[in-house]
């Protein structure tokens, strides 16, 4: 098992997507059990027994699972038609013989994302793979599925596999790698042996500097309530309840860490802060009523959002930056002068949120899709932080982005948080929560069903509690 | 992913900063290219290409044919300008049809049928057509917003179910009045008060440009201005690019849907006006048809955007005059809407072509810079 | 307060609950649906003598008008299925309408003008293919523009062919070979015996299977079989699947060796045979001559007629029969069928108002759909026809109706519309 | 086509027009409603008119334009224009939306004679309008449409609802009613103004027919242009008859439908614009309203295959009547 580590953009997935024939590369070889190869699409790569598990999910929502693995290799009856009696089974059998309990015939769309984590693995076992690529697999799992999926990787290995494993998780990858590559600008700065080195020194290795940690030193913790949230109930398509009775309150200056596996209802809890979504139950702002009131209206009443999906709520990637920085403040100063978009004023304050974030970009007439997700990320940071918010929800703030960015944005959030600003955390870093929070609530199917004080719990005991296994035994 | 939340405006738009020369190689291209196809075509079908082009040319800048081209351009112009008001929200209005048509009969009835000082009248007129098309557009609108029909659907039943509706007001019994001797039906001709004269800005000719011609330009203006300067304009945008994220920023989408149907609704209840206060004066059985399909061809040519549009309905209404003088050469008139077809095809051809130049000419720009600003060892460009 | 929520024992990301109630259409349901409507048009036929509602040759001509539509439809989701918006089906229409005749003329058979109309059509989803596909166009402009260019195409060739051609012109053909028409041997009769006796019930169910069985052209039969074989290659086969992840997400399609630009072509191509396919049976079986405007606009009601479908054939296919059914109805007695409609629509909105009150328990839509019931009801009673002027829109008028009154779930392909470039993916 | 290069537009068009005409015959331009040449209805008609004066009146060139679809009055204004300028005279519109192009054209170049057909609301000193008594046409085949229906029952198609075909319907119904009072009369149109296509569209126009057919009627009558093809069809499967219009279809539509085609009702546009040439040759062209009637032989019914032989004798009695005026036909449907 081979990892290969470096900052974002560094060129790992480019890399990878080299070896699968997605890319072409301009010179250089490569060679697969000796023989030197030249994919021109990932279908001689998959020949060669190559496959690939992408950074984002390569799924069609509207298929099946089935369809989606067999995609591209379907077994056939008569020549043409599908057999889909055998595709069947044999996705069952890799399904059980790994452990990865999954449905063939649930539509992907219906499935959290660590089930599509293991759908995506389940393509490549299905394709008889003998060299796995695996880009950034863990990013969403919690640590009891890390340690599941490794189970099954060294199983793999043991059976002969190859596998290279990219993550920013650096124990993770000394705990299971044979080997590391560090790159950095698409050139390798270092192979080392994960037995010489410690994570500090493999991050040194990857941006030359300090590995950062979450740290919240002091508290700040205030006694005015700058939240609270009663009875809070929502339902998704008239009848499920996928949040249910929720309630809890945030002080200013503290912050509110939510643990749970992904799709345990925290994206419906923040859309009906946000009243993106119609809800039941009481949301106070300070001394208001909110939970009537429009999106517009709460943003403009002091909540600040950074979504969990940056491309899809947080940007418009066609857009440049200084419209970036309107939207979500569309109606307030500098942005807007009565009915008209005050351009010199957006501009302007677009301007100072890329000096003071370290956005890094040439400009702020480029498009948001020509920044790396870290420097969109914090660009996203530094809007929600202008105007003054009261109240902010940070939905995985720091998701995909390298170790140097994501100290930057703990950094800002810590310094809103000692200036009185109420956060709520939602993230699938455990460090990060435990790290940031004051106060720490786990969410299982929709309820809240445990308080953790941050101080005395491990990344362990609260991915136990995060499953319901914890709290059960 | 990025593909995914684009709308299919703004990829047609590009996006691409308008500085520096290279946003005149995608016109000129375009036109040099769709030229030569043109020319292909017209030796393959035996007419000689350089000869009537050369005559298509001489006859467009014939006084009367400017004026012919200027007042067709007018009315496309409108009519293009509605469907964009839909695309920037990504909604697809092919309803301007029945909207302007149903706009202008009732508008006419009630302009026929008043009488009233020039200035009220002719405002009158307009106000009526643009709350009948916003009207009928709202159907639409409303429709999608509480029922979730469709656009694309319901405005292609609603354009049959307006030419069902217009000729059943276009009876004797209820709005129009017949003509003694002619064949056709109309409205109560409007009076003078209640014409719109037209400019005599091109010498040389007796004929008379629209003078509604300046009510295009003043909407292309605010059309401009609306969506580029105003909040509700920025929403608008915002809204077409990424549904979620307008959602997340605090935009009703469903209100921005509605909303911008009826606006798109209304300034397609303008585009029979130029014809009908400056020339027809009532709505009869030829008043021109079809408008609104054209109008979404020539939004898509002239790439959303007003002055494109302009181009696009200009270069339109231009083919169309010129149909004239290729009949009176002999060359059968199909060959304009080949002509028409090839040039739309050729020009978003090569527009596409130079627009993905320049986007990987801006990435690499990009590129280049972020691979300066922390000096380090620099990415092979 | 955390022991209920852990009394269940799974983990909740194992057993994704799957939606509640997704709509599964059997063949129970199918059939129970079907019987339902014969039973309401039967009763309203015998309530209010309006014979066309059940008669054969209604239903003869609801299955004729609703073909081209159909065909159109199926294109078009051969197209969309694979991501590309094809609003140039009226286009490959006229072009189909325009080949079928010529190929039927010049080969003396009316099978090559069959052929010639697929072919005709496939060459404007060729072009459709390269523009959208190959230089990445937005698909509807490019639509737009096929439209315009083959109006002006198809009119050009007919001067320099049919205006030659005694009985021909420059805007029509001579008369065309037509495909043979078939009927059931022996049912004919018995049935036609039956439906004259005018039974509840019975002589509809007669009519209704005298219209499907007598008269019927080949190429109609190998339209409807063509609903089913679409089915069949898009959802049961390796070469369909690949097809629709193309629509889906290109990416993921690609990342596992699909050729896309391949897939989206064949797609295109067959889109526009189907609806050259659908032009041809115009001037073949609907008509025995093209004609130059003959198409109508029914591309754009194809297309209608799929999103109505919810992208899937048995669904356009409905939607084109509905179409069809509510055309025919009004251009044969419209004055009195559409008027006996209205006692269907108002049965409708009752069924529709009772299940919003009983079971979803939504008291205010149930009143409204009540009051809209009762308005109706009131319009039937005082009027006994409609204007003639109205009678023409009625399928419009329908369509727009049952979208507005059934739930919509309409699930397009997830990249359609989407321009796709090889190598995109992150 | 095939004539020698025409006058190119950059040479003075005064000029060339005044030596095309002192050389020749007259310069006739043709100005055709969309569907133009080749309709096989009364534009066909109109060149059917044009053909005969080339063959018999030696004109010196001909020019026909056609109308493009949905286009405004400005477009056939400027179509006139430019026959005028290129030397056109006389210069004949077809069509009733030619009417407010003609006048004003006509005022703009009062030395060039022109013509419309089927409207009368354009006058001036030199246009002459070209009408149809069609009401008139229509009676005598409602009357045989009455004459040989056995059940008492007969149908009408129209193409599209416009006053101009509102005319044709109205003639029938009242020829059928003048035969039998108590006749029931079907009456169907295609489509709604502004929508054309009810001309295009035989699909249409078989499925309405069929209709008419099984709902008892056994003769049916087609003002419907193109869409008329498929009422024939309908006919012929259901053993009915069919009545034709404008032009004899009974020798025009596809053989194996000939047979169904009992007589039809022809509107003499080429007899019209022939005499207009030639009135225009001989210099006796005649300003203002020629109605073409039954009297003046410009409408009548044809006996092409001889299936109205029979009642011929009671069809010329009504002719008579009409000529006469002893019976004057509604135009207008009440
Ligand atoms: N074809 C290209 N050639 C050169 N540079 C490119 C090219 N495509 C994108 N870039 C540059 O890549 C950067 C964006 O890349 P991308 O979003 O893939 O980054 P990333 O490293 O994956 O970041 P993150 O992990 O934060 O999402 C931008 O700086 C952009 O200008
Ligand atoms: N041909 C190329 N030339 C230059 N730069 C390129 C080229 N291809 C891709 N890039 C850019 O190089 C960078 C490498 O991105 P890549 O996605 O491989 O990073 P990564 O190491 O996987 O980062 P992350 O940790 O965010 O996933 C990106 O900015 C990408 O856009
Ligand atoms: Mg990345
Ligand atoms: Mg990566």
């Amino acid at each position: 098992m081979h990892a290969v580590v470096g900052e974002n953009g560094a060129g790992k997935s480019t890399l990878m997507k080299i070896l699968y024939g997605m890319q072409r590369p301009d010179e250089g070889r490569i060679r697969v059990n000796g023989a030197e190869v030249g994919f021109r699409s990932p279908g001689d790569a998959i020949g060669v027994g190559i496959g690939m598990v992408h950074q984002h999910f390569m799924l069609a929502g509207n298929l099946t699972v089935l369809e989606n693995v067999i995609l591209g290799s379907e077994p056939r009856k008569r020549g043409v038609a599908i057999d889909f009696g055998a595709a069947r089974a044999r996705i069952r059998e890799i399904s059980d013989s790994y452990g990865l309990g999954i449905d063939p015939d649930v539509t992907v769309e219906d499935l959290g994302v660590g089930a599509r984590q293991r759908v995506e693995i389940l393509k490549v076992l299905y394709r008889g793979a003998r060299i796995l690529i695996l880009d950034e697999p863990t990013a969403v799992l919690v640590p009891q599925e890390v340690k599941e999926l490794f189970a099954n990787l060294r199983e793999l290995v043991r059976e002969g596999l190859t596998i290279i494993f990219i993550s920013h998780k650096l124990d993770e990858v000394l705990s299971v790698a044979d080997a590391i590559t560090v790159i950095r600008r698409g050139t390798t700065v270092a192979e080392v042996d994960p037995k010489d080195v410690s994570a500090r020194q493999l991050a040194e290795l990857m941006v030359g500097s300090e590995l950062p940690s979450p740290q919240t030193g002091e508290s700040t913790v205030t006694d005015t309530v700058a939240i609270s949230v009663r009875d809070l109930r929502v339902h998704s398509d008239g009848e499920r309840c996928v949040v249910d009775d929720v309630s809890f309150d945030i002080r200013r200056g503290e912050v509110l860490g939510i643990a749970g596996v992904e799709g345990n209802g925290q994206a419906e809890l923040v859309e009906a802060i946000m009243g993106m979504r119609p809800a039941d139950g009481e949301i106070r702002l300070g001394e208001h009523d909110i939970s009537g009131w429009t999106t517009l209206r709460r943003r403009e009443a002091g909540i600040g959002y950074i979504p969990e999906d940056r491309h899809r709520h947080g940007l418009l990637l066609e857009a440049p930056l200084w419209e970036n920085r309107i939207l979500g403040h569309q109606t307030r100063r500098p942005n807007v002068k009565g009915p008209w978009i005050d351009r010199a004023g957006a501009r302007e304050d677009t301007r100072r949120i890329v000096e003071s974030y370290d956005v890094r970009t040439p400009g702020i007439d480029v498009d948001a899709s020509a920044l790396s997700g870290g420097n969109q990320q914090k660009l996203i940071v530094g809007r929600e932080m202008s105007g003054d918010p009261v109240f902010l929800i940070a939905s995985h703030p720091t998701r995909g982005v390298d170790v140097g960015a994501q100290a930057a944005i703990w950094d800002h959030l810590r310094a809103a948080r000692a200036a009185g600003l109420a956060v709520l955390l939602i993230s699938a870093d455990l460090d990060e929560l435990i790290g940031l929070s004051d106060t720490l609530r786990v969410i299982l199917r929709g309820r809240i069903v445990a308080e953790v004080d941050p101080k005395d719990v491990t990344p362990e005991r609260l991915g136990s509690a995060m499953t319901g296994a914890g709290e059960a035994a | 992913m990025s593909a995914k939340e684009s709308t299919f405006a703004d990829r047609l738009l590009g996006r691409v900063s308008p500085a520096g020369l290279l946003s005149l190689v995608a016109p000129v291209t375009a036109i040099v290219f769709a030229a030569l196809v043109t020319m292909v075509i017209l030796g393959l079908i035996g007419a000689p290409p350089v000869d009537t082009l050369v005559a298509m040319g001489e006859y467009a800048v014939r006084p009367r044919s400017i004026v012919l081209t200027l007042n067709a351009a007018t009315y496309f112009y409108l009519s293009a300008l509605a469907v964009a008001i839909g695309f920037k929200m990504n909604l697809f209005n092919i309803g301007v049809d029945g909207q302007y048509r149903l706009a202008a009969l009732t508008a006419a009835a009630v302009g026929g049928a008043v009488a009233l000082p020039a200035p009220l009248h002719v405002a009158l007129i307009i106000f009526v057509a643009v709350l009948v098309g916003a009207g009928w557009a709202a159907i639409a609108g409303l429709l999608k917003v509480r029922r979730g029909v469709s656009e694309v659907i319901s405005t292609i039943m609603l354009n049959a179910i307006a030419t069902a509706l217009g000729s059943w007001l276009l009876n004797k019994e209820r709005l129009a009045v017949e003509v003694a001797g002619s064949n056709n039906i109309g409205t109560k001709p409007i009076p003078a008060s209640g014409q719109v004269p037209g400019l005599a800005i091109v010498s040389g000719t007796q004929t008379k440009v629209f003078g509604l011609i300046l009510l295009s330009i003043a909407m292309g203006v605010l059309f401009h201005v609306v969506i580029n300067r105003t909040r509700f304009g920025f929403d608008l945008r915002a809204t077409g690019r990424s549904e979620p994220a307008a959602v997340a920023s605090g935009v009703n989408v469903k209100r921005m849907i509605l909303v911008s149907m009826i606006l798109s609704g209304a300034v397609a209840g303008l585009v029979g006006m130029p014809q009908l206060l400056g020339s027809s004066y009532s709505y009869s059985l030829d008043f021109p048809t079809g408008l609104g399909f054209t109008g979404i061809a020539i939004a898509l040519l002239g790439r959303n955007h007003p002055v494109g549009i302009a181009f696009g309905a200009l270069l339109w209404a231009f083919l169309n005059t010129s149909a004239g003088i290729l009949q009176l050469k002999k060359i059968s008139p199909d060959i304009v809407n080949i002509m028409q077809g090839v040039i739309v095809l050729s020009v978003i051809v090569a527009y596409e072509l130079v627009h993905r130049y320049q986007v990987a000419a801006e990435q690499r720009r990009v590129s280049r810079q972020m691979a300066n600003t922390p000096a380090e060892e620099g990415t092979p460009a | 307060m955390s022991q209920n929520a852990l009394a269940t024992p799974e983990a909740p990301f194992l057993r994704p609950e799957t939606p509640a109630r997704r709509f599964r259409l059997t063949w129970r349901t199918l059939l129970l649906a079907l019987g339902a409507l014969v039973l309401l048009l039967s009763f309203t036929r015998s309530v209010t003598g309006a014979v066309d509602l059940t008669s054969a040759g209604a239903i003869n001509a609801a299955i004729a008008l609703a073909i081209p539509i159909g065909l159109a439809g199926l294109g078009g989701l051969w197209a969309e299925r694979a991501g590309v918006v094809n609003i140039g089906l009226e286009g490959m229409m006229i072009m189909g309408t325009w080949c079928g005749a010529w190929g039927a003329i010049q080969f003396a058979n009316p099978w090559a003008g069959v052929v010639a109309g697929a072919i005709g059509g496939a060459l404007g989803g060729l072009l459709h293919a390269i523009a959208t596909v190959t230089f990445g166009v937005d698909h509807i402009i490019s639509g737009v523009a096929i439209t315009i260019l083959s109006e002006g195409v198809t009119r050009f060739l007919s001067k320099v062919t049919f205006a030659e051609m005694p009985g021909g012109g420059d805007s029509q053909s001579p008369p065309v070979p037509k495909p043979e028409v078939v009927s059931l041997p022996l049912v004919g009769d018995p049935l036609r015996a039956l439906e004259a006796e005018r039974w509840f019930l019975l002589s509809d169910a007669a009519g209704i299977l005298r219209g499907l069985t007598t008269n019927v052209s080949l190429l109609t039969i190998l339209a409807i079989l063509l609903v089913p074989l679409s089915y069949y290659v898009l959802w049961r086969t390796a070469f369909g699947l690949r097809l629709r992840s193309c629509g889906e997400s290109p990416v993921a399609a690609e990342s596992l060796g699909v050729n896309v630009y391949l897939h989206k072509y064949v797609a295109v191509v067959v889109s526009g045979a189907l609806a050259g396919l659908g032009g041809a049976f115009l001037a073949q079986v609907a008509a025995s001559a093209y004609r130059e405007g003959q198409t109508g606009g029914r591309g754009f009601i194809g297309l209608a007629a799929m999103i109505f479908g919810n992208w899937r054939p048995g669904g356009l296919a409905g939607g084109a029969l509905l179409f069809g059914y509510t055309d025919a109805l009004q251009l044969r007695r419209g004055g009195e069928s559409v008027h006996a409609l209205l006692l269907v629509v108002v049965i409708l909105l009752v069924a529709v108002a009772v299940y919003q009150l009983v079971r979803q328990n939504r008291t205010r839509a149930a009143l409204i759909t009540g009051v809209a019931a009762v308005a109706v009801f009131v319009v039937f009673a005082l009027t006994d026809s409609i204007p003639s002027e109205f009678t023409s829109v009625t399928p419009h008028i329908t369509t727009l109706l049952v979208l507005s009154l059934a739930a919509q779930r309409l699930r397009p392909p997830a990249a359609n519309g989407m321009v796709y470039r090889r190598g995109q993916g992150k | 086509g095939g004539s020698e290069e025409p006058t190119t537009s950059a040479q003075p068009s005064g000029a060339a027009s005044s030596a095309a005409s002192a050389a020749t015959g007259p310069k006739v331009g043709l100005a055709y409603d969309i569907g133009g040449r080749g309709d096989q209805s009364f534009n066909d008609s109109a060149a059917a008119g044009l053909d005969k004066a080339k063959a018999e009146l030696g004109l010196a060139e001909t020019n026909e334009l056609e109308a493009g679809t949905g286009e405004t009055e400005a477009a056939k204004e400027e179509r006139l224009r430019l026959l005028a300028d290129g030397g056109f005279n006389p210069i004949i519109a077809v069509g009733f939306a030619y009417s407010n192009p003609v006048k004003k054209v006509a005022t703009e170049f009062p030395d060039i004679k022109f013509a419309i057909v089927d409207d009368a609301a354009a006058a001036a000193p030199n246009i002459s309008n070209l009408l149809f008594a069609e009401h008139e046409g229509s009676f005598l085949v409602g009357a045989a449409a009455a004459l040989k229906s056995k059940k008492n029952h007969v149908g009408f198609v129209g193409g599209v609802q416009v006053p101009l075909i509102n005319k044709f319907e109205a003639g029938f119904i009242a020829g059928a009613k003048a035969v039998k009072s108590d006749i029931k009369v079907d009456v169907k149109y295609l489509t709604q103004p502004p929508d054309f296509t009810g001309f295009n569209d035989p699909a249409k126009g078989k499925t309405a027919a069929e209709g008419m057919f099984d709902a008892g009627a056994d003769v049916v009558y087609q003002a419907a242009g193109g869409s008329g093809g498929g009422v024939f069809e309908a006919a012929k499967a259901a053993k009915g008859l069919a009545i034709g219009v404008d032009s004899d279809q009974a020798k025009t539509a596809a053989p194996e439908l000939q047979g169904v085609i009992m007589t039809s009702m022809v509107k003499k546009v080429d007899v019209a614009v022939f005499d207009f040439l030639k009135s225009f040759t001989t210099n006796s062209v005649k300003a203002g309203t020629t109605t073409y009637d039954l009297k003046a032989d410009g409408v009548d019914y044809s006996t092409t295959g001889g299936q109205v032989d029979d009642v011929k004798s009671k069809l010329d009695e009504y002719k008579q009547k009409i000529i006469s005026g002893e019976l004057t036909v509604p135009d207008k449907t009440s």
